[in-house]
């Protein structure tokens, strides 16, 4: 917290991050109201998990700009969003030593998960037709 | 704990549902986005994966899954409506009702149509 | 009628941790809580200990913890309540003795978020002009006695102490939105801290708990909305 | 423990507050110290507002203002104290302002200000809108703001340090010692603290606590007087007691004057404005003295309502809902929370309740503690606010001039405080003046056997809620000034049962208890001495003022044998006493 200065005015410690992270969970949360239902639905109600086997995600739904485009966007969003929510539940339930370690060991699982996700959805070869 | 000594109201469990349910979110999504990563590295095992999807069990979990999301997604907006037009926290547990409305109306056909195939005789 | 009071004791001279003790009490529908206090002091076991002073609900001495909800004890009635009555010290501050935390963190928070009116005008002659409206915009949070009861009812506070809190955000509110202050900016570079207003979850416990009626969830949520259009 | 000061304030209500910023303001080293924490003090719980002849709302004048204190105090006041206090007024309330305090405002953003008992324009020709106000909150809106600007200013706190001695240097403090600072009780842990100060404030409110339905807070106790009581300086005038005529039924919470302001009426069980009967011209916004009689004397002829016909009701239905919940928000809400009745469609059951110390520490215009009839200067002590007798008040104090007293006399002690610590030389404290006041307490907390403190304080507080009450009887005061001698001697052999050192109350109320009986004895045997009726003290064997012999402050100082008594003229300038009318 600002220490305050009995001659007047404290001095004030905020930093952008927290207001940051505030506008991306909105703006990112906004996002996922609409990529992650969508997918949601996408994926249980107008298909069935049992007829997408991996041959039908290569063909199908990879095999369209938009949809990996789509998909990677929803990744990007979710593993920001999720993965910013998880950093404040450990810093509110974590103090010291373990919280720098936790936040720092959630960090590097994040980017690991993000780079493992675009692998999936951008580097697979398009189908030839 | 003695925290758990406290009466909280709807604005409480409201958070605490959130919370629950985002970190769970988090939980199934960092499987999930293995799962996906499988189809480049190695996809039969994804397709073994996704026969645990289409099972009995996996069904379950999978409604419980997209429960904790349609909740969660309800009220992160309840949240994101609150944030910019801060005089609507004076109906904030109507807000809530009003989501589980949608939740209800909503998920219980999605329920439907998720779990259907146990008993259909899937596939 | 007769009441069943639980209340959990705690003399640190005697106790190695707090205990909690039943006493019956006999009550009429319309005491308050505060006058089953006084009674077990007077007739019962004089070292119950806890903070009162003007018994009507505003100065803010005896915030407790009552029936699992944050009350003052000298507002809230046994009819409200019901037979079986439990009493608590407030969650999340250090206690001193039975129902007696230690207030000193909170009124330091209080202090931090600048709570005067700075004006940088030379002062006129006579007051300064407010129009109605203008002093309607903070009238919710001039309300404020102190009383802590939001605070230690946030459940974000008792995860992370150093969270400024309600109390302090609502009385940075009552600043920021007067018309007459020229300190606002600063007030929301403190409250843009990560012990700020980013810390409330809106969880509403605070709302329920105060006795002053304090829409206290939308007055964070003003102060925030208030820094994010700061930074665009 | 040993700490040192220039300057001390005891109490952290309005008046306290108000030294310590001047105070701070100056640069003079000064600790303000408090049982309480500041915003719990009682001047929070003041309702309807603080007067002053802004003229915001229609022609107004401060020597209006002076008047109607006068008269409002049947004479008894000191007018060159009222002129002050009428004519500061003006200032401090503009000053409260610019500190930022959130008075209501007028349609084109002045203060705002309403009607209040006893306030009249052109000297008594018809009621006067002169207090201002912020809802029915200004007490808190007060004690807020000073506490803020305190804080900003960098004042020194010492919150819940509970004052139980003052110490004097050269003599006790009625016989020519100079103030020289307190000794103080940490709640916190028990430890005793002597502060050392050139200058000492007593600040700590009234003492409402002795009667047993009243509108004061339990910390309430009359501790400030008490103390300059035992060392040797009178109390001024404690037989003047005000009891407000607006109570919550059978618990004594305060529902403001400003009801009757907005245009509230009375009704007794007959659903008839009384009031007519006895202030026909001012009705219910004759002075509180006047209106409190009125109801007793409703409920003794039997119109009173109710299972014990023991009530009256304060009706403001026809206010309508908007002027309701805008202007007397907290006052309805105690009617809701306390009696379960609606204001908005239900009159409310009321009682007068035990209100205001008129009397209290003796001091002059400058705030300066004096002992005796010729003003006699206690060096280096000061007081203010209610704890204090300026003698703005008189006989009986108009609705809202408290807390103009708290502001104008407060700003004055601040500011006469650092005067003085500028010219006066730090005092010498010997090292044992601990002592006195710690076997004091080590007997009350160690002894063994007795009884209990608060069964003999409800006994306190019903003989004198009896008998020292509203309406007086020679039998009734020789009961009272009986019944306290013998609880003084009771109180001798009390014991707490909290023998521990860490936030003991048990202990401090018992401590406190003392200072009650002190007050009440005061106050008793003053009030059996003056045989004629004047504003609040009204007895039946005597029912006219008596200005021959009357017209004059009693002084009672603390005796073996109960106090003896001793009286001091009253300062009249501009206006000669006249008959009293409304
Ligand atoms: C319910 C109610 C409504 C009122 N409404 C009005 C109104 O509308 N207008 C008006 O003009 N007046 C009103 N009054 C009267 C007025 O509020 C009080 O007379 C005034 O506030 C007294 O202020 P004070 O500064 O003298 O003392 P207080 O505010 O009572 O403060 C006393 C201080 O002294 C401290 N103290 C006491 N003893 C000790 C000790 N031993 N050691 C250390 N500290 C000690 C306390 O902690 C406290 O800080 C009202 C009074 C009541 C009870
Ligand atoms: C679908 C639309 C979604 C919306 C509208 C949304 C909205 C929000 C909002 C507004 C918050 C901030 C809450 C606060 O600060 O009090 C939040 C927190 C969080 N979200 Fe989401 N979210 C969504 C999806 C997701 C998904 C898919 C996940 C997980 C993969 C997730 C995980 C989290 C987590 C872990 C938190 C932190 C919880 C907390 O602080 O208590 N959210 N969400
Ligand atoms: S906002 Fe309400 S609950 Fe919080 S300290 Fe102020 S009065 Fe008490
Ligand atoms: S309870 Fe706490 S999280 Fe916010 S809404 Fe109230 S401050
Ligand atoms: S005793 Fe003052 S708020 Fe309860």
């Amino acid at each position: 917290m600002a220490v305050y200065t009995p001659s007047g005015r404290a001095r004030p410690h905020g930093s952008g991050f927290e207001l940051g992270v505030w506008y991306l969970m909105r703006l990112s949360g906004l996002a996922l109201f609409v990529l992650a239902l969508g997918h949601f639905s996408i994926t249980h109600f107008f298909f069935d998990p049992a007829n997408e086997t991996s041959q039908w995600i290569v063909d199908e739904r990879w095999g369209s700009v938009l949809w990996r485009t789509v998909d990677w966007l929803l990744l990007t969003m979710v593993v920001l969003h999720s993965f910013m929510g998880v950093r404040t539940v450990v810093q509110d339930y974590t103090h010291g030593g373990a919280r720098t370690a936790l936040t720092m060991l959630l960090y590097l699982t994040g980017i690991a998960l993000f780079l493992m996700g675009t692998m999936a959805v951008m580097t697979l070869p398009f189908p030839v037709k | 704990m003695r925290y758990l000594q406290y009466r909280g109201g709807e604005g409480m469990l409201a958070w605490a549902f959130h919370r629950i349910s985002g970190v769970a979110i988090w939980a199934f999504i960092l499987l999930h986005v293995l799962d996906i990563w499988l189809v480049g590295a190695n996809r039969g095992l994804y397709d073994d994966v996704l026969k645990f999807y289409a099972s009995p069990v996996g069904r379950v979990g999978e409604t419980l899954v997209g429960a904790a999301l349609l909740y969660h997604a309800l009220n992160g907006l309840r949240i994101i409506v609150m944030d910019f037009w801060p005089a609507t926290t004076v109906f904030h547990k109507q807000l809530w009702y009003a989501s589980w409305v949608v939740f209800v109306v909503v998920g219980l056909p999605g329920a439907y149509i998720i779990l259907r195939p146990i008993w259909a005789g899937a596939s | 009628m007769q009441v069943d009071l639980r209340i959990l004791r705690f003399d640190p001279e005697r106790d190695a941790a707090p205990h909690w003790e039943s006493y019956r009490v006999e009550a009429e529908p319309m005491d308050r809580v505060l006058n089953l206090l006084t009674t077990v002091k007077a007739e019962q076991d004089g070292t119950l200990t806890f903070r009162r002073s003007c018994a009507h609900g505003i100065c803010g001495s005896d915030a407790m913890l009552i029936n699992g909800r944050n009350r003052l004890a000298c507002k809230i009635r046994v009819d409200q309540l019901g037979k079986k009555i439990t009493v608590a010290p407030l969650t999340g501050l250090p206690v001193v003795k039975d129902l007696v935390v230690d207030m000193d963190t909170f009124f330091s928070k209080y202090r931090s978020v600048m709570p005067f009116l700075i004006a940088d005008s030379p002062a006129p002659e006579r007051e300064r002009r407010q129009s109605q409206a203008d002093r309607a915009r903070y009238d919710d949070t001039t309300k404020c006695i102190l009383c802590a009861a939001c605070t230690t009812a946030c459940p974000s506070f008792w995860a992370q102490p150093s969270y400024v809190g309600p109390a302090a955000i609502v009385n940075a509110h009552r600043f920021i939105f007067d018309s007459r202050d020229d300190a606002g900016d600063e007030r929301l570079e403190i409250l843009a801290d990560k012990d700020g207003v980013w810390r409330c979850r809106t969880i509403f416990n605070c709302v329920d708990a105060c006795p002053r009626g304090i829409n206290i969830t939308r007055a964070i949520l003003e102060v925030s909305r208030a820094v994010v259009e700061r930074s665009v | 423990m040993r700490i040192d000061h220039d300057a001390l304030v005891i109490g952290a209500g309005g008046a306290g507050l108000w030294a310590a910023l001047e105070l701070a303001r100056a640069g003079v080293s000064t600790g303000v110290l408090t049982k309480l924490y500041p915003t719990r003090s009682h001047t929070g719980a003041a309702q309807g507002g603080v007067c002053a002849a802004l003229g915001n709302q229609e022609e107004d004048h401060w020597e209006w203002h002076m008047f109607d204190t006068v008269k409002g105090g049947d004479y008894l006041v000191d007018q060159d104290a009222a002129e002050v206090l009428a004519h500061e007024a003006i200032e401090t309330v503009i000053e409260l302002e610019h500190m930022g305090l959130p008075f209501n405002r007028t349609p084109d953003g002045k203060i705002d200000q309403r009607r209040f008992g006893g306030h009249t324009r052109n000297f008594g020709e018809g009621p006067i809108k002169r207090a201002c106000f912020a809802a029915d909150r200004t007490g808190h809106m007060i004690l807020q703001t000073l506490y803020q600007s305190c804080i900003k200013a960098g004042v020194q706190f010492y919150d819940e340090y509970h004052v139980v001695d003052l110490l004097f240097e050269g003599g006790e403090g009625g016989d020519g010692g100079r103030a020289a600072g307190v000794v103080a009780y940490r709640i916190a842990d028990g430890e005793l603290h002597t502060f050392g100060a050139k200058a000492v404030l007593l600040a700590t409110g009234g003492n409402g606590r002795m009667f047993s339905i009243t509108s004061n807070a339990h910390s309430l106790t009359g501790d400030g007087m008490s103390l300059v009581y035992r060392h040797g300086i009178p109390l001024e005038d404690m037989e003047f007691y005000q009891f407000h005529p607006t109570g919550i039924y059978g618990i004594g919470i305060l529902l403001s004057e400003a009801a009757r302001g907005e245009g509230g009426t009375l009704l007794n069980a007959d659903g008839e404005r009384f009031m007519s009967r006895y202030a026909p011209k001012a009705m219910e916004l004759a002075p509180r003295d006047m209106v409190s009689r009125a109801i007793y004397l409703e409920i003794r002829d039997g119109r009173g309502a109710g299972p014990k016909k023991d009530y009256v009701y304060l009706d403001v239905r026809h206010l309508g809902r908007a002027v309701i919940e805008e202007k007397l928000p907290d006052i309805t809400e105690f009617a809701r929370v306390y009696l379960g009745v609606e204001p908005l469609t239900e009159p409310v059951p009321i009682q007068p309740t035990a209100h205001y110390a008129m009397g209290g520490i003796p001091t002059d215009l400058r705030t300066r503690v004096v002992r005796d009839e010729a003003n006699t200067v206690v060096e280096g002590l000061f007081a203010a606010g209610e704890a204090a007798c300026v003698s703005v008040h008189g006989a009986n104090r108009l609705g809202t001039n408290s807390l103009v007293d708290l502001l104008v006399f407060g700003r004055r002690a601040g500011r006469e405080m650092a005067a003085y610590c500028r010219a006066a030389e730090a005092p010498s404290i010997a090292a044992d003046v601990e002592e006195p006041v710690r076997s004091e307490l080590e007997a009350l907390r160690t002894r063994p056997e007795g009884e209990s403190p608060s069964a003999l304080k409800a006994e306190l507080a019903t003989l004198m809620m009896d008998n020292v009450g509203v309406f007086r009887t020679a039998k009734m005061m020789a009961t009272a000034v009986a019944g306290v001698a013998a609880i003084k001697d009771r109180y001798t052999r009390v014991r707490v049962r909290d023998t521990g050192r860490i936030f003991n109350t048990d202990l401090l109320e018992a401590r406190e208890l003392g200072y009650l009986i002190d007050g009440a004895e005061a106050m008793a045997s003053s009030a059996i001495a003056r045989t004629e009726s004047r504003g609040a003290h009204s007895r039946d064997d005597y029912p006219e003022r008596d200005d021959v012999n009357f017209l004059a402050h009693t002084l009672a100082y603390r005796g073996e044998a109960g106090p003896s008594l001793r009286y001091k003229p009253v300062t009249i300038t501009r206006f000669e006493p006249k008959p009293r009318t409304y």
